[in-house]
């Protein structure tokens, strides 16, 4: 059986539903129960050998797939009728809840594309804090000094600052997680060819860790760089296989 | 200088002066003493000049607020001076969770973990730290689970003048559209199979 | 649109994202990748087209920096503008400059500057002059920089009997918030789980 792991962030099983409905072209109101549940299962079979915790949410949904699978292979037990159309749609069709939240989940993951722009859109134009207009207040004695701000105004102007603070901060956060350092997989990698001679780069790649992945990737490529080990490949896509080149130290 | 041109002139530095908070056509009328519909006539003036015009800023409409922001086909330019993004971009996670609340507020989370098949705890937290989404009260019935709304914040986060502004759901526009192309694609098939 | 009219509007719309620390002609320049000459060029007309015309603000030069200000004759608009009584009297920045007073007293300039990531000598002193923060002391080390506090005044305006009766502040912002925008695959799934 093939099956691809589409490396993707699904923010649940009813996208990973939507996705598999979209890839294989099929319509949303007629779904091939079948076929798509077979192609759920792969899925979560797949991300169970990888070892990652699969969320109660998609198994759930696995027996909901399951479940329909079944009610619709049970026989009808109406007679053949001329008008067979009809019977049909007199039936409830066991995808018919399904459906419904295929539907409703498409509707909002599309509004949260059209709130994607317009962030986009906005974060395309700059303005400035407002002025201080302390100058232009009348110097009278009894003048309040905070009228109209309470302790709240200044809890919320504090969270702001937070917020503003966490708005900057991600973009150091991936870079920062390197846990397992480069040279560290590099000599990992490089003792693994030479003990078995050659490796297929796919045989690389068998650890889950998303961090893992990366730094494999990267210490392939610097030891490519630095000549330590060459790449062959006969045909385009098909496995890539990697030498070591010399029998010296790393 | 005439009384409506000096008029426009207080009203183009009451905006400037208000920044990013902006200020509303009442507080307007408020300073200048004149009424509300006066003012409404003057900025369409102002906004309409700094549109035509070869102008570095133009006056936007946020939250029922104008205030001046610089023009988007320069944001290029504005990038180089400050290094960091004025607005960082939300998770997916917390774009679906937000888009359900916007279209369906007031709502609970249980609600919204029903259109989204997952829970969603972790973005709730996310946009209520972001000020995006606030409580605004409790639902009827067993429970009284917290019913969540957006924010100004929020209006002022997508540029949007109110949530009127917001893009309508594909529901209301498109539902009937796509079981059309599925009529159409049944037709079509029928057609090469018989 | 042409080149120059083009630059010209990017220096309108970078002297106004500049604020009140204003930006210098060199900067200008830096940005616009174009000489300090053709910069000063460009800021005469521009200059000159807000003196002629009957505009809201004006552009001044303070120690070789250009900023945006309002016009003197307009005045009595923003005094009517701050004595309105819907008007708060504390700016957003005032205002987070007295948040962090409030919470991590006794603090230096430098230390608020590092929150806030901007300049704050021009809140500090509007807290000043409004009685609500003080010098408390200098700290240690080089420089021996001041320290600032808030004053019996600050909790008397706002009605509290002493700094442990200030609200506690909001969550703080941790890294597990912070992992949920780097939008890793694997720490999603797991999130479903949670």
């Amino acid at each position: 059986m093939k099956y691809s792991v589409k490396v993707d962030a699904f923010e649940g099983p009813l996208d990973l539903l939507l996705h598999l409905i979209t890839s294989y072209e099929v319509d949303i109101y007629d779904i091939p129960v079948a076929a798509i549940t077979e192609q759920y299962m792969n899925y979560i079979h797949t991300m169970q050998e990888l070892k990652l915790d699969v969320a109660s949410e998609y198994l759930v949904m696995a027996a909901t797939l399951l479940a329909i699978k079944s009610k619709m292979l049970l026989p009808k037990q109406e007679v053949q009728d001329f008008d067979q159309q009809m019977e049909i749609e007199m039936d409830e069709d066991p995808r018919e809840d399904l459906v419904r939240r295929l539907i409703e989940y498409r509707k909002f993951k599309q509004a949260a594309v059209g709130l994607k722009e317009k962030e986009t859109a906005r974060s395309m134009i700059f303005t400035r804090e407002a002025m201080d207009l302390t100058y232009y207040e009348s110097q009278e004695e009894d003048v309040n000094p905070v009228a109209n701000v309470t302790i709240y105004d200044m809890l919320a102007a504090m969270q702001k600052i937070f917020t503003k603070k966490l708005e900057k901060a991600p973009r150091r956060t991936t870079i920062e997680r390197q846990e397992i350092p480069i040279e560290t997989r590099m000599k990992q990698i490089i003792n693994d060819i030479r003990s078995s001679g050659r490796r297929k780069f796919s045989e690389l790649f068998a650890s889950s860790n998303r961090e893992h992945l990366v730094v494999t990737f990267l210490a392939v490529l610097e030891l490519m760089k630095t000549k330590d080990v060459t790449c062959e490949q006969e045909n385009n896509f098909s496995e890539i296989f990697i030498y070591a080149t010399k029998e010296n130290e790393v | 200088m005439s009384r409506s041109a000096e008029h426009k002139a207080v009203i183009e530095g009451l905006i400037f002066v208000s920044g990013e908070e902006g200020i509303d056509k009442k507080q307007i009328a408020d300073v200048l003493q004149i009424t509300v519909a006066s003012v409404e006539e003057l900025l369409v003036e102002l906004i309409q000049s700094y549109k035509s015009e070869e102008r570095g800023m133009e006056i936007i409409e946020i939250a029922g607020s104008f205030q001046f922001v610089t023009k988007r086909e320069h944001a290029a330019y504005y990038e180089r001076l400050v290094s960091a993004p004025s607005h960082a971009s939300l998770s997916q996670a917390a774009l679906e969770t937000l888009a359900i609340i916007a279209y369906k507020q007031p709502i609970t989370r249980a609600e919204i973990e029903e259109v989204r098949g997952v829970k969603t705890e972790k973005p709730l937290q996310t946009l209520s730290t972001k000020g995006l989404i606030t409580e605004t009260g409790r639902a009827e019935g067993t429970g009284r689970a917290i019913l969540y709304g957006t924010t100004k914040n929020f209006l002022e986060h997508f540029g949007l003048k109110s949530l009127q502004e917001l893009p309508p759901l594909p529901e209301q526009v498109n539902d009937q559209s796509i079981e059309e192309e599925a009529d159409l694609f049944f037709s079509k098939f029928q057609e090469t199979m018989e």
